[in-house]
């Protein structure tokens, strides 16, 4: 099973209070030197079958005109590979 | 680009300028060159187009409006009129209330969720600005069909915006409406009011006076929110050939907002503040403008000193930005210090951006050239006044003609019982509770009423029991019938439901939804409510203290319905003798008050049964309004009544099931002599109101209302677990309460 | 001398002056707490109230947690001052793990206000004293993020020790399916509230300070008793 | 200027009732063969100065102890090639 997943994030001229409320704290908590916070949401998808081109053209349909709102909202699509990507943490 | 200086514009008169881009029509940019005897620079045009824009300018309108003040009855209560934020209505014991009901309708169908928080954000800021703790808030909401995919996507989002934000402010949500009509689906209308109180001493108006004295702006930073928004968004026809002009959409921070008010009740307690104007439609064009133009005159603003979001910014978009959650405060020399740390104590961002000067000019510099060089008041009160066409239209006659009364009724108790169902479960009369649970109407601890009473009422005094209550209303099939009587009956209904509590009606704030000015037929809507409004509060006593006008409310060539919107403020002295709706005792008797004729235009069970829209709305009569407001208030200050509902939509019977489920007992019903059943249950005459007298009152009861010209008619009794109109049809509780709260999270959840 | 309980006020805390008006009504001396001020002004107890504070961006309580009275209200609670958290405050206790256990988004997404029954499961601590094991209360309910949840083996636990010191029974009306009818926002075992092993910190996501007197809000003053109790303990300690 | 991502999403074993949403409203929109949709945050930290090791254990341990709740969320720290890593959509 194949996984896709979307990033949606409030366009850079769109207002972030969340981000920038979990900037402000930073410093407070004793983190210095991140300049700019964003927050967005993320969304992983599991897809059932095969994901090819055609797939990947719903899914970003389906970014487009559902989970994302593009009138401030940008997003990427990307798919993953399952079992490398989560190495980090 | 290079900066287009004043200078810069003297010495290059012809350069072209995109005047109509920005919404201006020639002749008014002519004015603005022959105002400045020059052609205006890019920062003075930006102000000028945003200024003169329908939106802030009321420019087709305020002909009308003028009848708000002209006819306005005397009223002692009357401490500050239209032309403010809002406007002010002394409530006692040295009290003073604030309200005003405004609309994000365009930013509302493009954002949902933003578009109503931000309406919401707004509104607290114009309360706020008055000098008055905001205290509570009302949603007036119009959708397209409950059923329609679309009010699916809208609807939720607005319902989650206007509770996201409002929840988050600590501001409770007393009431509102719900309405769904097809007419409304490109189109929905999102109206949020909001009341504050404050003490006489404290109220505070928009203007810059004493030279010397420093402008604060604080609160959030300036972004690229919203630019020409307000123009554009709030005066365009939705139109998909023109994406261009979509604008960006505002993004509330309720949390910054809540810091803002309690930043700005800490200034005015301490008494460090001049003058303050909110920063809404237009952003700082609006308020430099205004405060200057409502003061001395004269301003100086350095421009370049406004703290940015994005420091891309140009001085016309800083001018233009509809960033929200910012204040603007003139504040002298001595006090700023105080003023800016108590802004550090909020965590909100304060900077002094100019000052008050001995001059008539408005003068706004950028980085020490000065971009902007006009009489304040040519933008903010002088604006362009149009006396735009308008003209009865000719469907009206035969919209009129078509008589409700004359639709099929139902023939047997069956198909009567099975109309009641139907009403009942009908997306405008079931419960709006899946709605109203998402707003918090708790916070404060001073919520005495709520949805579903008939007004929600808040406690403003904790050791004398003094309230304020306040009912919005707004029928746009009966508007469509009749715009000037549609516009008496909101007047009525929302007065009747603030009698209904036992306060006492004081004040008017309206909200007018109309499609677009250019057309006449929609101007004479707009005349014909505005003239009827206006005839109306003078005859009730209740003056308009302010409002707002939202135009260009259509999809294509369609207007919506014409919907004014009406809110009523009410006071009671003391709030422990308010009447809820529900009826609680069994045994207590069931009075209906006021005349109950054949009428059903517009009405809900012709909407429901028939899907019909014709013939003419119910007749007014206001004295008989006031009347029934009297005896309302009257009972419930001597203890004569425990219950009291309203009748409108839907009728005797909306209203008495409302009541049972509210109170969970059953009543029976037995109907009087010179009414059939089916006029009792669903006409909708004005000027009634059903209430519940305990036994020993009834002689009392019936004498008022005997002494005073008021028919009372005993029409039954609370009892047992059912509803139950003798002779016709038994609706078991349990069957109503299920038809009447599950019908909206079917459709929605 | 009076009981004196402390109620702290966040940037964005809302019940702040419900809670004090609650604390008076109860007949003690409510103390306004400052969330930048790590003096606690000598208080007997305290109280975290409801709201959005820093608009419960991130995470309800989360930013909160790190202020400094909160270092001092941490210290004191593990030395055993009683500390009532409401909702936000509820939410804020998770965060600082004075109590287990998270808090999360409701089941059903939405914001809910209503009059929530209850049943007082533990009637022992701090804050609950006043009312009778099993009795059946009704306050006020309204949160988004008032799912709790912990593992399998912390409930347990908290069953077992009777820390659960409230529990959802119902009294939604209608608009809702059965199921939240009686749970509100898809809590694990119907959790409203808990305390630490203890019994002087007590977090509950509804709102007594909403139900005390019986002119507002509910109309109602089940709530009253969370703020009787105290009273109680702080005069008889 | 350097970019860090965070993602954070709910444990596995935890109801996600927003991902639930979103899953069932696909079929409806016309979006057939998504078999399971988590929904979590993304943090996009910009970082002032340099990226090093240090850096990025600190930003970790920022993760750990306030960008997640560990008791009830999963999270990864990514450094992102600001210039390639928008190259989808
Ligand atoms: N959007 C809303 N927000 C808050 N309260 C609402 C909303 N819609 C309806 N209500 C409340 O529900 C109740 C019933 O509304 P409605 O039927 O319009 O009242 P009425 O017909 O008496 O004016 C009222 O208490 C009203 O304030
Ligand atoms: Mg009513």
């Amino acid at each position: 099973m194949a996984r896709v997943v979307v990033d949606v994030m409030l366009k850079p001229e769109i207002l972030d209070p969340q981000g920038q409320a979990v900037q402000r704290a930073l410093p407070r908590l004793g983190f210095e030197g991140i300049s700019d916070v964003r927050q967005g949401k993320r969304f992983e998808l599991e897809v059932a079958g095969p994901l090819d081109e055609a797939a990947l053209t719903r899914i970003r349909e389906m970014a487009e005109t559902f989970l994302a709102n593009t009138v401030i909202e940008d997003f990427t699509v990307k798919v993953e590979d399952v079992d490398g990507a989560k190495a980090e943490s | 680009m290079s900066l287009d200086t004043v200078k810069h514009a003297a010495e290059t008169p012809d350069a072209a300028q995109p005047w109509a881009e920005l919404g201006l029509k020639q002749d008014e940019y002519e004015r603005i060159r022959e105002i400045l005897d020059r052609r205006p620079t890019g920062a003075e045009l930006a102000m000028y187009s945003v200024m003169w824009s329908e939106h802030c300018s009321y420019k087709s309108s305020k002909v009308h409006l003028k009848q708000f003040s002209e006819k306005a009855p005397k009223s002692e209560a009357m401490l500050v009129g239209i032309g403010e934020n809002a406007g002010v209505v002394d409530v006692g014991q040295g009290y003073a209330v604030t309200f005003k009901v405004e609309s994000h309708n365009h930013p509302s169908y493009i954002e949902p969720y933003q578009g109503a928080a931000t309406g919401v954000g707004g509104i607290v800021r114009d309360i706020l600005a008055m000098g008055a703790r905001p205290v509570a808030v009302v949603d007036p909401l119009r959708f397209g069909a409950a059923d329609h995919p679309d009010t699916k996507r809208v609807l939720p989002g607005v319902v989650a915006g206007i509770g996201g934000y409002g929840n988050c402010l600590g501001l409770p949500n007393i009431g509102g409406e719900v309405v769904f009509d097809p007419c409304y689906q490109g189109n929905p209308l999102v109206n949020a009011g909001c009341i504050g109180v404050m003490k006489h001493e404290d109220i505070h108006l928009a203007k810059a006076s004493g030279p010397g004295n420093k402008v604060i702006l604080y609160g959030a930073r300036t972004g690229g929110d919203g630019i020409g928004g307000v123009s554009v968004l709030a005066s365009e026809t939705f139109d998909d050939s023109k994406p261009a002009k979509r604008p960006a959409v505002q993004v509330g921070d309720p949390f910054q907002e809540k810091l803002l008010i309690e930043c700005t009740l800490e200034v005015f307690r301490e008494d460090l503040v001049a003058g303050i104007q909110d920063l809404g439609g237009a952003g700082l064009s609006c308020a430099t403008s205004e405060l200057a133009s409502a003061g001395s005159g004269g301003m100086r603003i350095e421009l370049d000193t406004v703290p940015l979001r994005d420091a891309s910014l140009s001085p016309e978009e800083i001018l233009m930005s509809e960033s929200q959650e910012r204040m603007c405060a003139i504040v002298e020399p001595g006090k700023v210090d105080r003023f800016l740390e108590i802004c550090e104590k909020w965590d909100v961002i304060a900077t002094v951006i100019g000052e008050v000067t001995e001059g008539e000019r408005l003068e706004i510099f950028w980085h020490g050239e000065q971009i902007v060089d006009v009489p304040p008041r040519s933008v903010a009160h002088e604006g362009p006044t149009y006396h735009r066409p308008y003209a009865r239209p000719d469907w009206q006659d035969t919209l009129q003609a078509d008589d409700a009364g004359r639709l099929p009724r139902p023939q047997t108790p069956e198909e009567l019982r099975e109309q009641v169902l139907r009403l009942v479960g009908s997306p405008n009369q079931a419960s709006k509770a899946w709605i109203t649970d998402q707003y918090d109407r708790f916070v404060q601890g001073n919520t005495v009423l709520a949805q579903p009473e008939d007004a929600g009422m808040v406690r403003i005094d904790e050791e004398s029991n003094l309230g304020v209550a306040i009912a919005t209303d707004g029928n746009g099939r009966y508007a469509k019938l009749d715009p000037y009587t549609g516009a008496q009956l909101a007047l009525a209904e929302a007065y009747r439901n603030v009698a209904a509590t036992g306060a006492k009606p004081l004040a008017v704030s309206d909200c007018l939804n109309f499609g677009s000015p250019e057309d006449p037929a929609v101007m004479w809507q707009f005349a014909e409510a505005t003239r009827g409004l206006a005839d109306a509060c003078r005859q009730l006593g209740t003056p308009v203290t302010g409002g707002n006008v939202s135009l260009y409310n259509q999809t294509g060539e369609t207007a919506i319905h014409p919907t004014p919107v009406v809110a009523v403020l009410g006071v009671i002295d003391d709030v422990t003798r308010r009447t809820p709706i529900a009826f609680a005792a069994e045994g207590q008797l069931l009075y209906l008050l006021g005349d109950t004729r054949e009428e059903f235009g517009g009405s809900a069970w012709s909407q429901v049964v028939h899907d019909h829209l014709g013939g003419l709305p119910p007749a007014v009569d206001l004295d008989r309004e006031r009347l029934l407001g009297e005896i309302l208030i009257s009972a419930s200050r001597d203890g004569m009544i425990d219950a009291a509902h309203d009748l409108s939509d839907g009728g005797l019977i909306q209203a008495v099931v409302e009541s049972c489920l509210r109170g969970g007992t059953g009543a029976r019903l037995i109907v009087p002599d010179g009414l059939d059943a089916f006029t009792l249950l669903f006409s909708e005459s004005a000027g009634r109101a059903v209430v519940a007298v305990p036994r020993s009152e009834e002689v009392r009861f019936n004498d008022m209302c005997g002494a005073r010209g008021l028919p009372a008619t005993r029409i039954g009794v609370v009892d047992g677990d059912a509803v139950e109109v003798q002779g016709e049809f038994s609706i078991p509780l349990t069957e109503l309460r299920s038809v009447y709260e599950d019908a909206i999270p079917a459709l929605l959840a | 001398m009076t009981a004196r309980v402390g109620v702290v006020t966040f940037p964005g805390t809302l019940d702040d002056r419900d809670t004090q008006r609650a604390v008076r009504v109860a007949g003690m001396e409510a103390v306004p707490l400052w969330h930048r001020d790590k003096d606690l002004k000598q208080v007997d107890a305290v109280v975290l109230p409801g709201g959005f504070s820093y608009g419960d961006y991130l995470r309800a309580g989360a930013i909160s947690r790190f202020s400094p009275v909160m270092e001092s209200i941490i210290e004191q609670a593990k030395a055993g001052m009683p500390v009532l958290g409401i909702c936000n405050g509820f939410q804020v206790l998770t965060e600082t793990h004075l109590l287990p256990g998270a808090m999360l988004r409701n089941n059903h997404l939405h914001f809910i206000c209503r009059d929530q029954k209850l049943r007082v499961e533990n009637a022992d601590t701090a804050w609950t004293s006043s009312y009778e094991s099993g009795q059946e209360i009704s306050i006020p309910l309204k949160n988004i993020d008032g799912r709790y949840v912990a593992e399998e083996r912390v409930l347990d636990e908290l069953e077992a020790e009777g820390r659960v010191v409230v529990r959802y029974i119902g009294g939604g009306l209608g608009g809702y399916p059965l199921e939240e009818r009686r749970n509100p926002n898809g809590s694990l075992r119907d959790i409203a509230g808990i305390t630490n092993a203890a019994g002087n910190v007590v977090g509950l996501m509804p709102h007594p300070e909403h139900a005390v007197e019986p002119l507002v809000g509910t109309g109602r003053t089940d709530g009253l008793g969370f703020f009787t109790s105290i009273l109680k303990k702080l005069v008889t300690a």
